[in-house]
Formats: structure tokens, sequence, C-alpha cells
């Protein structure tokens, strides 16, 4: 296969794929406080590559991503110890594949300011209606003790982290990925040359929302607690935007590197000057956006990423 | 049931709907017309808060006096961060979905280092204060002074802002330049001055909003997302950049939000009203009240 | 008679790309100067450039007296320099009427909206038809129309036209050219840049012919269109 | 069998009837003339049958099957491309990509056999538009882009091509190389073309025959020349009356 | 000698930034205390004790990884509690694995009993199902026939409603309205009109800080006059009693502790104490229970010194005299303080139930 070629040919992406693998030794090496490290930075790499796959390539925005991740933690959390969770993960990876497929049709068919401030409505709307689905069945909050170690926890999430990104990948190299990029520039040019719009959206929307669904999961079981109003806080979802635009989302190094850049920001300052550490970080932002809007991949990689703009 | 027709539900929906009129009418200002996603709208009111909260509690000022004072602060950020960082966006940066992604983050910065300057300056616990609380009975309604000139103020700046965008060619300018900079450089508008009119005006009524607001709620650095929220509920149930629009759906999605909770429960109170939110955008994307373009 | 409107040795462009190179030329008070040139010679830009919409980067541009090279656009508008853009660049999501109404936000033709708006829909009975329906969705040449309507909302004293007739029908392009006379009548200058070139020479009092950003030749309208230099490059053998 | 049957479409827009009871037949590598005043219909009618517009009334078929209603990219697949009038590039591409991702997704069928680049610069030289490849869309002329709107459609390999007035903005000497693009590729690829202009020029010396749209209604069919003497035409459409 | 380095995680910024001062500043007063008084005792040796702390930014997860480094990484001596039930949750699974003692404090959760107990310990008697009991008790007592209840959807609120609507009417009080409301409601007149038409003599608001102010502004307008008015959380805060001062006067609320009990001999001097260093009242729940969490360190710190083992089977098994009487670990729960509710009398604060620890006679509003 070409696209096959393509990931064996990239000695960078390569280079990511065996660091992302290579975490499966931070337990070992660096104790468990960095195995939760590299737990949160997969979790980000896994949720800002997802979010890459639709948003990125097709220009629409989506401020939402947090509903696909909310509802896997509910699929697992609601199914603890009722299925094993080499069901209820993946089983969250689907139920956040259908929820994306069943929304994709009416959602996708507003653009621009509309579609990104609708992903957000969406997502309070399901998550409002959770929360009241736990609540009249007397269930506000849910304990998952018993869940799996860490490092378990750990290795499911680098396998995510992988996945993620491949197929992020192979979909920006694939016949696939030029026709979402079409879509992104022009729509309507798009589809008179022969895109099949409606179906490419559809199945971008619901192939991104799948690895959220599954990372859901996961991390319901790294907190041993579920409650609705902290899987479905939409902040995650400006996170995973923000590491979007700060990475560059033209290529799937960006989400890497903005993942890795804002956890490594938050890593040296919380724990030193943690009262301004959150000024910082905004400043920090700002700066980025104004001198370096295509983010750090075209820092790193100028020629490459402008191309693939 | 006779509860639908008490004149009390009827005066909390006007004062509700009105204020969200006016939290929103700031960010139909700024969003509208620059189509900068500003999240941290509702940390500007919470700064117009936070300055009626010190402006009484440390001279007495009432709130409603210092009005003219806090939309000054709130104006004056406003500038600040017109010329320090939106200018440059929006005079370097294409296209328009390019700008908006960017403000996006950049106003998501700006939310974060408001909020924490905030905190850290007052605390994080949450403050209120006592003034003009007395409750007079009108008409069969009982409603507190606070209350009266929360909707006194918000009624006037909502008129006066809809008669000078109708007697000016701003509001005609605002809907051009929205459209087209290029296109509206080209008919004469002063494109720049709109910007900065719409930033001051924009976080000035913001800063009011909170000022109101602040007399009948607790405060606290980190109250703002609600509001962001909710006046991006109304702006877009009315149609972006539609002023008019806007303030209908304000008080509509007041005259919702009260009327609902009696109808049905409160517990749906979030539920219908993203429900209608998320309806109105699929059903009609230009808004309640906005023109159909048939494509 | 006097110069309405003078560029002098203009360069400009699209950031680093140059695309003019020096252009010097000269518009007459109440007269239509035409400019003439092949695909992508740079009359757009020129005309860009004189609105304000592009900086020029050297040189200098006077109208009606006055440097205004530095001043924004909309300052050039106020002063009376209109440009009529080539695609049109409505606003589609505004009714006609109110893309009429943006035409006259300048200080000077504010006061006289409600007048001038009355003579445009003469003009164009179509685009009082149709002056509800949103811009966007006029066909090609109803929105060449209101393009044009918008340019004589702002109350010129100087139309830059570029491409007006495109797209249009013959009959309404022809009544575009019966119209630039009169206009010029009304004291309005025109420049005007026209792929229509025979009829362009024959309303032109005078015309500049630029190639790759420079001026090559000029001369009175009638001189030029039967040169055989310009008949060669730019008006085929078959006439039609 | 007619290659495209047009029966009877109307369209309305709120109240304005854009189309009204318009039916046409296009033979197999047949030019068909659409002509007719600002707002006659002639672009809705392309939007119509390239499936950007549904028809209030009416059934549009290719190759006798009814294709009325389908989507753009289906009816491009099918075969029909066409060209915006108000052109529409991708432009954050460069010209070559634009041409490109046509030849992906349109009616050709895309086989690695030669590269996806060579083939882009074969349709890109056979419109004149080869010096230009790498310019981004965005920073063309308008007469370039129109340019660029006819490779778009080539590439997607069609047996019909709806050309929307593709030569405003020439000169009269660059009309005449486009008259010649156009009857060359039309040989070339065994083409059916259907072209609205208001240069009458290019109309007449390509149209076999022409169709005269006014206020939506066909009111004339006939060659070039028949048109030209036709009397309802001259007045609707020339303006001869005061000539 | 070397100071005691104390750890714990804040929620400095985002969602619970503005319940987090009511603890620290209860942590910080303790730690300054303990240092002017010449440090720690630690099984007989004095050491002063060091602070070290991490913003959280409200985010559960953030707070179990900041244990985790706070216990594996910064190597401290003891750790403090984070603020909130869902922050304890995640943390616990951290000391357990660890074998970490920490008192806990803000936590309030029937759920906190299914948590291993060894490590973990809850000075609070406000859980749920007591809560429940206890005030339908209360209002029995108080002479309420029928109630209106309106809960938050939040999980504290949910947990209260489900005990006390079963113990209210098995002490046979009508419940005559329950409604459950959003976190995000920004208006009450919907319900306080419900409310006031349904005629009832007890208010019960399930309600979380925002909404007991918004409650509170608005029934005040609407003339609700209901004798007996219950609020959850919320009128302990100091800025309630500011902006309602007498209005709010005769409100009953959660919380066990108060300085007017003079059989608490450490309860005024804190309160004094607290007054004098922050120029505000101390959260009458929060800070009570954050400052008490100090307490119980210290003194098993005295005793056991700073060996995990000794320190836990000495937290176990030990009384411990607090601002809030003694208390004693059962499991992990403290086994001695009753559930018990304030109320605002005067513009001050009065413990009015259970009487044994009552420091004034409920009053009807
Ligand atoms: N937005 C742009 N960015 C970069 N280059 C541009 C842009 N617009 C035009 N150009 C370039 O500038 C040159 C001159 O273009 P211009 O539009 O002025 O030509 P023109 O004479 O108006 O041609 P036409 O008759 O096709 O309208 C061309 O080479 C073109 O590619
Ligand atoms: N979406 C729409 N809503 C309302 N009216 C429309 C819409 N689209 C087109 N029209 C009207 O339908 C008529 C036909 O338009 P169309 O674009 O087909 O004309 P055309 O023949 O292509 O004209 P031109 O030669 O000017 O391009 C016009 O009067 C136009 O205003
Ligand atoms: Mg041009
Ligand atoms: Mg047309």
């Amino acid at each position: 296969m070409t696209a096959l070629n393509g990931i064996l040919k990239d000695r960078v992406l390569l280079i990511f794929l065996t660091s992302l693998v290579l975490t499966v030794f931070v337990p070992d090496l660096f104790g468990s406080y960095w195995a939760i490290v590299a737990l949160n930075l997969m979790m980000w790499v896994s949720l800002t590559q997802s979010w890459t796959l639709f948003s990125g390539m097709t220009g629409y925005i989506s401020l939402g991503h947090v509903v696909f991740y909310g509802i896997g933690a509910y699929v697992v959390a609601s199914t603890f110890k009722v299925l094993p969770l080499w069901v209820s993960i993946p089983l969250g990876g689907v139920v956040a594949g259908v929820l994306a497929l069943l929304v994709a049709i009416p959602v996708l068919r507003v653009r621009g300011p509309y579609f990104v401030i609708l992903t957000f409505g969406l997502a309070e709307l399901v998550k409002y209606i959770v929360l009241n689905v736990e609540t009249s069945i007397g269930k506000s909050s849910r304990l998952l003790f018993g869940a799996p170690t860490i490092e378990t926890l750990l290795y499911i999430m680098i396998g995510l982290a992988v996945i993620a990104t491949l197929m992020t990948k192979l979909v920006s190299q694939s016949r696939f990925g030029r026709g979402l990029s079409a879509i992104r520039d022009d729509e309507i040019t798009a589809e008179t040359v022969g895109v099949p719009v409606v179906k490419y959206k559809i199945t971008a929307f619901t192939l991104s929302a799948v690895i959220p669904g599954m990372v859901g999961g996961v991390i319901a079981l790294k907190s041993t607690y579920f409650e609705v109003l902290q899987v479905f806080n939409p902040v995650i979802s400006f996170t995973v935007v923000t590491m979007a635009i700060i990475g560059g989302s033209g290529d799937v190094r960006g989400p890497f590197m903005g993942a890795a850049f804002l956890l490594l920001l938050s890593e040296l300052f919380w724990a030193t000057i943690p009262q301004i550490y959150m000024i910082l970080v905004g400043l920090f932002l700002i700066v980025f956006v104004v001198f370096a809007p295509n983010g750090i991949a075209a820092i790193l990689w100028p020629a490459r990423s402008r191309d693939s703009q | 049931m006779d509860l639908l027709l008490s004149p009390q539900l009827l005066f909390s929906a006007l004062v509700l709907g009105s204020t969200y009129a006016l939290v929103a009418l700031g960010l139909n200002l700024v969003y509208g017309t620059m189509r900068l996603l500003n999240i941290a709208h509702g940390d500007l009111i919470m700064v117009g808060a936070y300055a009626a909260f010190w402006f009484f509690t440390l001279s007495g000022l009432s709130p409603i006096i210092g009005l003219p004072l806090i939309a000054l602060i709130c104006a004056g950020l406003g500038l600040i961060l017109y010329f320090a960082i939106f200018r440059h966006q929006l005079e370097n940066v294409h296209p328009v979905e390019r700008i908006e992604a960017n403000s996006l983050l950049l106003f998501f910065a700006v939310s974060v280092i408001v909020q924490n300057v905030v905190a850290l300056s007052f605390s994080g616990s949450p403050r209120a204060y006592r003034h003009l609380d007395e409750v007079y009975h009108l008409l069969g309604v009982s409603m507190t002074a606070n209350r009266i000139a929360a909707l006194v103020v918000a009624v006037t700046l909502l008129s006066a802002v809809v008669l000078f965008l109708n007697r000016s060619h701003y509001g005609l300018s605002i809907s051009a330049l929205i459209q087209n900079k290029t296109a509206a450089k080209i008919v004469g508008i002063n494109v720049s001055k709109i910007q900065i009119l719409s930033f001051t005006i924009g976080f000035a009524i913001a800063g009011v909003a909170g000022a109101l607001i602040s007399m009948t709620e607790q405060i606290s650095p980190f109250m703002g997302f609600p509001f962001t929220i909710v006046a991006f509920v109304v702006i877009i149930l009315g149609g972006l950049g539609n002023i008019k629009g806007g303030i209908a759906a304000g008080l509509l999605l007041g005259f919702v939000e009260i009327y609902v909770v009696v109808l049905t429960s409160a517990n749906f109170r979030s539920i219908l009203i993203y429900g209608l939110f998320v309806g109105v955008l699929l059903l009609r994307p230009q808004g309640l009240f906005g023109k159909t373009r048939a494509s | 008679m006097s110069d309405i409107l003078s560029v002098h040795k203009v360069e400009s462009g699209y950031g680093e790309v140059g695309v003019l190179h020096g252009m010097d030329l000269q518009c007459r008070t109440s007269k239509v100067t035409a400019l003439v040139g092949s695909n992508g010679a740079g009359k757009s830009t020129l005309m860009r450039t004189i609105a304000g919409l592009l900086p020029n980067t050297k040189g200098s541009i006077h109208f009606d007296g006055e440097v205004i090279d530095k001043l924004p656009s909309h300052a050039r508008v106020e002063k009376g320099l209109i440009m009529v853009p080539e695609g049109r660049l409505v606003f589609s999501d505004l009714t006609v009427a109110d893309n009429l109404r943006t035409g006259s936000v300048n200080v000077r033709a504010r006061e006289h909206w409600q007048s001038t708006i009355t003579e445009v829909y003469d003009l164009f009975p179509r685009l009082y038809e149709r002056q509800r329906q949103l811009a966007g969705s006029l066909s090609g040449g109803e929105q060449q129309m209101l393009a044009l309507g918008r340019g004589l909302m702002g109350l010129p004293k100087m139309l830059l036209l570029d491409e007006p007739t495109l797209g249009l029908a013959p009959a309404i392009a022809k009544q575009i050219f019966k119209v630039m006379p009169a206009l010029v009548e009304r004291g309005i200058s025109i420049f005007l840049a026209e792929q229509d070139l025979y009829r362009t020479l024959e309303i032109a009092d005078y015309a500049f012919v630029v190639e790759n950003g420079k001026i090559i030749m000029h001369d009175t309208g009638k001189v030029l269109k039967n040169d055989p230099k310009i008949t060669n490059a730019y008006l085929g053998d078959s006439k039609s | 069998m007619n290659l495209l049957e047009v029966e009877n479409i109307g369209k309305n827009f709120g109240g304005v009837r854009a189309l009204d009871e318009v039916s046409l037949m296009v033979d197999k590598a047949e030019t068909l003339g659409l002509m007719g005043a600002n707002g006659a219909g002639k672009t809705t009618l392309f939007s119509v049958i390239a499936g950007h517009l549904k028809p209030s009334n009416g059934i549009i078929r290719l190759k006798g099957k009814t294709i009325t209603g389908y989507r753009p990219d289906k009816v491009c697949r099918l075969g029909i491309a066409r060209t915006f009038q108000i052109v529409r590039p991708f432009i954050g591409m460069s010209v070559r990509e634009n041409v490109e991702v046509a030849i992906l997704f349109g009616n050709s069928g895309y086989d690695s056999a030669s590269s996806l680049g060579d083939r882009a610069m074969d349709i890109l030289d056979d419109v004149g538009l080869q010096g230009l490849s790498e310019t981004f869309a965005g920073k063309l002329t308008l007469s370039a882009r129109k340019c660029l709107e006819v490779a778009r459609a080539l590439a997607t390999g069609p047996e019909i091509l709806l050309l929307d007035e593709v030569m405003a903005g020439l000169t009269p000497r660059e009309v005449d190389d486009m008259i010649e693009i156009i009857q060359r590729i039309k040989l070339q690829r065994r083409l059916t073309i259907v072209i609205v202009e208001h240069v009458v020029k290019a109309l007449n010396q390509l149209s076999e025959r022409v169709v005269v749209l006014h206020h939506g209604k066909i009111i004339a069919t006939g060659s070039p020349q028949e048109i030209a003497q036709n009397i309802d035409v001259r007045e609707a459409y020339f303006g001869a009356s005061d000539t | 000698a070397d100071p005691v380095r104390i750890g714990y995680s804040i929620a400095n910024t985002g969602l619970f930034a503005q319940a987090a001062p009511s603890q620290v500043t209860a942590y910080e007063l303790w730690a300054k205390q303990v240092n002017d008084a010449g440090g720690l005792d630690v099984a007989g040796e004095r050491r002063p004790v060091e602070l070290v702390w991490y913003d959280d930014e409200s985010d559960p997860a953030k707070s179990a990884q900041i244990y985790e480094k706070l216990i594996s990484d910064d190597n401290v001596d003891l750790l403090l509690a984070p603020w909130g039930t869902p922050h304890h949750l995640n943390v616990a699974g951290v000391v357990e694995r660890h074998g970490f003692p920490m008192i806990g404090n803000t936590a309030a959760s029937v759920a906190v009993r299914e948590v291993q107990p060894g490590n973990i310990w809850f000075p609070t008697s406000a859980i749920p199902d007591r809560i429940g009991v206890e005030l339908a008790a209360m209002a029995a007592k108080a002479g309420v026939t029928s109630v209106a209840i309106i809960a938050n959807v939040l999980p504290f609120s949910q947990e209260n409603l489900q005990f006390l609507v079963p113990a209210l009417e098995s002490v046979g009080i009508e419940v005559a309205l329950n409604e459950s409301y959003p976190p995000d409601i920004s208006d009450m007149t919907g319900l306080l009109t419900q409310i006031k038409a349904a005629n009832v003599d007890g208010v019960i608001a399930l309600s979380y800080p925002a909404d007991s102010f918004l409650y509170m502004g608005q029934s005040q307008e609407i003339g609700i006059d209901a004798p007996f008015q219950f609020l959850l959380v919320g009128p302990t805060i100091s800025a309630f009693s500011q902006a309602f001062g007498e209005l709010a006067d005769g409100v009953v609320t959660l919380g066990h502790w108060s300085p007017h009990q003079a059989n608490w001999s450490r309860a005024k001097p804190f309160f004094d104490a607290y007054v004098e260093a922050y120029d505000m009242k101390p959260d009458y729940l929060d800070t009570a229970l954050a400052y008490m969490s100090c307490e119980i360190l210290q003194q098993a710190v005295a005793k056991a010194g700073l060996d995990h083992d000794k320190l836990r089977s000495a937290i176990s098994s030990s009384t411990f005299d607090t601002i809030n009487g003694d208390v004693k670990f059962d499991g992990v729960e403290n086994s001695i303080t009753p559930t018990a509710f304030l109320q605002l009398q005067g513009g001050d604060m009065h413990l009015v139930w259970p009487e044994n620890i009552a420091t004034a006679a409920y009053k009807a509003r």
C-alpha cells in the first residue's frame, strides 16, 4: 500500500511513533508520578490527533470534542463491574462513534462560526441530558474502585495515541484526505469536481469521535471517580483546540508538538511559580498566536508544513 | 395554570431577558463586526462587577452612579486589547476563518489572564454587597429596587444603542464590514474606526452589565463563563451581527427560561435552553430574526 | 483644463511581488480616460492602488490637487474618488437596497442618499425590482449593475471603473457605454479599464496602454483605435 | 438518443420565477449556445443541471437516466462538469493542485498509471495555464481564474461541459485564442458543450445551435444566423430597437 | 532542625477556585501558629513546618497527579487534603497505593465509606444519610408539617435529597413540592412562585453557594415567609452574611462548629485568631473542618512522629482535642461529632441542633 509506504518513509513520524511507544518504560524508570504525566501526554496526543482528523482537515472547528470523551467515560463508568474492560472501553469508542454519526447529518449542514458554536452547544446539551439521566436514576457520582493500575492504563493509552496518530497520518495522505482539504478550501467547488462532500464529512466526523470515546473511558478508570460535570468539562475542548493550533494542525506532527509543548509548559511552571502559572500560559498563548500562527510544526519544519496547508 | 399569568413571572422574565440582551449586545458588537470569538466576554462582565463592588465597598459609590466610570474602565481595557493584539490580527491575517480561530485562542488567553489577575489581586473568595435591596410592591408584583434599577438601565441602554445604530450609518457599516472588508473599504467605510468603536462600546456595555449583575448576585473571579455562553446563545438565536435580532433573542431567552421552569420542571431548564439553541441553529442558522438566503 | 488625477512613477504590488513598475499617467477633469492592456498587465492593480487598497511603495498620486497616496481608502472615497471593482464585491448577505445605501456612507453623500437612490433605480430598473433581494442571489449581470449603482451612490467626482460591463448582456453594456458620457456631462471624471476595446476607445478622450506594469503608449482614443500595433496586439484579426 | 434532456424545468425563488417550463435536448458532441439577458435564468439552469439547485418541477435526464435531484458530486462523476460564472477556485491551493483534486475525484476515475502531476500539467497545457501551475489560485487575475475554471472542469473528465461566461474580461484577441482552445479540446475529447456567453461573437462561432432564454422561458431556438435575425431576440437581448 | 514539609493541592484557579480560600486560610493560619510556637512537635522534637502546595486547576485528576508528585517526587513528610469530595476521592487511590496517611476534611458523601480504611480519615459529620435523618428530626421538632424541597442536580445535593425525602416522610412531614434544578440556573422566580403557591411551612433548598445566594435574594423579593428555611451550602461563607445581613436571619444551614460552644475550649481562640489574621469570619463549615484536620495531624505527629505506620495507628486509635471538641475515628468516619445545623441569628451563627451541643435555641423565622 502506498499509504503505508508513506509512513515508513516519513522518518520524523517514525521517530515520533517510536518515542510514543518508548513511554512504556516511564513508570519503571521515573516512578508513578511521571507515569501519570506520561498518561496525560498520551491522552492529549490522542485527543488532539483525533480532533485534527476532522477539524484540522476540513476547517470545521469543533468546540465540542469533549462530548465524545465524556460519553466514552460514561459508558465505562456505568458498565463498570458489569462488562469487562476490554469490552466496555471499545464500547465507549463505538458509542461515541454512533453519537457522532447520528448528529453528523444535521450538524454538518452549518459552517463557520455557526458550526463552532453549535458543537459547543451540542456538547453542553448532551452534558445536561446525561446529568439528568444520572440524577433521575439516583446516581449523581460513581466510584470506580478496583480499576487497573496506572501502568496498565498507560499502556492502553499509548496504544490509543499510536492508533490516533496513524489514523490521522493515513487519512491525510490518502485521496480521502485530499478530499477533506478540498472541502476546507471551498466546499461548493469540492462538490462540483466530484468530492462526495456529505459522505466524507460524516465519515471524518465519525472517525474523529471513536478515539476520544475510548480515551474518556480510560481516564475515568484512572480517576476512579466519575462525575458528569468533570468529564464533560468544556475546558477539555478548549485545550484540545489550543494544542492543535499551537502545534499546527496541517500535519500529524503538529498535534503531538502542541500537546507536548503545553504539557511541558505546565510541568515547568506549575511546580515552580504556581501562582502565576496560568497567567504565564495565557501570555504564552498570545505570543504564540501572534508570532507563530502556523504553530510549532511550521517553525520546526517550515517547508513541509507550508505545502501541506 | 394561573401561575403563568402571574405578573411576578412577567417582571422576572423582563429583568432576566433584558439582562441577557445587554450581556449579548456587547458580544454581538465584537463578534458580529470583527468575527472575533470573544470567549472572554463573561470575564469583562466579571471585571465590571468587581469594579462596582470595589467602588461601593471603598467609597460607598452606588454602582448606578458609577456606571459611566465602570464603562470607561472596561472600554479602556478594550482599547488596550485592540491596539496590543487584535488590530494586528484584523489587518494582517487572512482569511476570516483564520482570524476567527486565532481570536478564539487569544481571547481564551485573555480570559485566563483576567481571571487569574483578579483572583490574585482580590482572592478567589466570592463577594457580595447590599445595595438597593428594599422590596417594593407594585401592581401585585414585589420587586427589589436593584432589579428595577437593572431593568431601567438595561432598557435605556438597549434603546440608546438601537437608536444610535438606526440613526447613524454605523449599523449599516457594521453589517457591511462583517461580510467583506475590502468592499467595505471601497465604499468608504472607515474600517478601523468602526472596529475601535465596536471594541470600546462592546466592552463598555459588558462592564455595565457586570455592574448591574453585581447588585443581585455574588461575584467571584470565575463567574464569567456562564455569561459568555448565554451571550453566544443569544447572538446566534438573534442572528450573528444582527443587533436588533440579538436584543429580541435575549428577551426571548429570558421568557423561555422563566416560563419553562413553571411549565415543565426546573430540571429541564438547561436542556431546553441548549435544545432551543441547537434546534434553531439547525433549522435557521441565520437566526430567528435573520433573512434567509436561498443558496 | 486640469488633471483631476495624476499618477507619478508609482510602484506597487502584492507583498514581495512587484506588479507596477513606475506608472505614469494623468486623467483630465470631466473626461473619460481609458486604460488598455492584456490579461495580467496590471490594470486592476493600478486601480486598487489608486483607491488605496494597496499601498504604493514608490511614486505619488495626486487627486483634485492634493497628494492622496498616504490617505486610507475611506478618506479617498470622501474626497470623491470611488472605485467600482472588478469582480463586483457586493455584500452578499445584504439586500440590494442596503447594498446601495452602503455606497453613500461617506460624509458627502450621506445626506442625499434618498434622491441618489431614485436616480440609480431609474438607471437600472432591474435593481428597483430586486431591491429586497439579497445581493448574493442576484444573477452575475445584476450584481455588476449593483456594483456600478453602489459606486454612483457615493456621489463621485471621479469613478474608477474596472471592467464595468463584465458579464453584462449587450443591451445593458450598450447602455453603460451611453451612461458614461452622460456622467461626464455632469462633471464626473471617469477612469476606465475595459475589455471591450472597440467601444472603449470610441468613447475615451484619451487612453493609456499598459504592458507589464508600465505605460507603453498613450494617445487619444481615436488615434489608438486605428493604430495597427494596437489592432494586432489586442483586437485580433477578426472584427465583429 | 439525446445525451442530455431537460424537460419542463421550473425554478422559483420566493416570488421570482427564474426558470419557467424550460425544455431542451443536447446531442452528443453538439455545442449548444445559451443566450439571454441578465437574469434570464442561464446560470440557474446550469445550477439545476449540475445539482447545485433542486428544480421546483421538471426532470433532467442523462442518457435516458433521470438524474434530477442528484447531488453535484454525483452529477460530476456521471460526466457533467460546470464552471462558475462567479469564479470559485480553491484559493489555498496552487493552480496545479486545483486541477489534481478534480482529476482525483471526477468522472475519469484516477488510476495511478501516469502521475497525477503529469496529468494535471497536460490539462494546464491544453488551456494555456502551464506557466502559472505553481501559482496560488488566490493570486491569479480574474481572466486567469476563468481559465482555471475551464481547466478544472476538464480535469474531471466530463462528457458534457457547461461553460458559464468563461470569456468575460478577455480582450478581443484573447477571446479568439480562447475560442480556438475550446474548439480544440472539444474535438480531442469528443465533448458536448453548453455555453453561456455575452460575447456574442464567441457564442456564434462556437455554437451549432442557440437557445434564447427570456424571463426564464425559451423564446427562440435556431442556428446562430437565424437567432441574429429574430426580432424578439434583437429587442430582448441586443437592445436593437434604439440603434 | 529541618522543616517538616507538608504538601497539598488547592483549586487556586478554575471552577472551584472560589471555594479554595476557605480551606487554605486555615492551613496557613495553622502553620503560622505552629511556627510561632516554636515548631511542630514531632515525637518530642520541635521542627518548623513548611507548606508545599500546587494549583490543581480545580481538576480532580490533576490533584491526584499532584499528590503522586508530592509523595514520590517531592518526598513531603505529611499531607493535607485537597478541597471537595471529587478531589478527595481521586486522591484516596493515591494515598492508598503509597500507604501514606492523610486526614481529609471537606469531603462529604456516603461514598467516602466505600474508601478502604487505614490511609484516609474524614472528620466531617456532614454525611448525607445522617443529614437527612437529623434534618427531618429537627424540622419535626420545630413543628414543620409540610415542606417544599428544591435541589441542585449536583452530587452532594442529590445525595442529600435521596436520604432526606424518606426521612421526612417517616416523621410525618409532607413533601408538597420536590424539584431539582441545574447548576447554571440564573433565575429562581419560577421555582419560588411555585413554592409560594404551595403554602408550606418549611423550605429546604439543597443548594450550592451560588444558588443559595440566588435563593436568598429572590425569596426576599417574592416574600417567601415559611418559618423554617434551610439552605445546604452557602450561608456559612462570610460573603453571604455580608450581602444579606439581618435579611437572612433565621436561615438554617449545614455545619457542626461554632465559636460559641463553650465546651470546645479551642473554638473561640481559633475564631479570634482567624478574624485577627484575615479580617473576616471563617467559613463555619470548610474552614473549621480544614483547621480540625490540621489539629488532628498535629496531635498524632506529636505522639507518633513521622513514621507512616506509627502515624496510621495513632490516628486510628487516639482521641483528639479539636476546635470542634473531641474527635475519634471509627473506620474512616468521625464517631463523636454529631451531625449538626447552624442558624443565622442576629448576624451571628449558632449551633441549634442537636440540642446537646446547641449554643442557642432554634428560632422560627
Ligand atoms: N491578490 C494577488 N496576490 C498576488 N498577486 C496578484 C494578486 N492579484 C493579481 N496579482 C498579480 O498581479 C499581476 C497583475 O494583475 P492585475 O489583476 O492587475 O491584471 P489586469 O491587468 O487587471 O488583468 P485582467 O485583465 O485579467 O483583469 C498578475 O500577474 C497577477 O498574477
Ligand atoms: N437564490 C436566489 N434567490 C432569489 N432570486 C434568485 C436566486 N438566484 C437567482 N435568482 C434570480 O433568478 C434570476 C435568474 O438568475 P441567473 O443567475 O440564472 O441569471 P443569468 O441568466 O445567469 O444572468 P447573467 O447573464 O446576469 O449571469 C435573476 O433575476 C436572479 O436575481
Ligand atoms: Mg483586472
Ligand atoms: Mg449567469
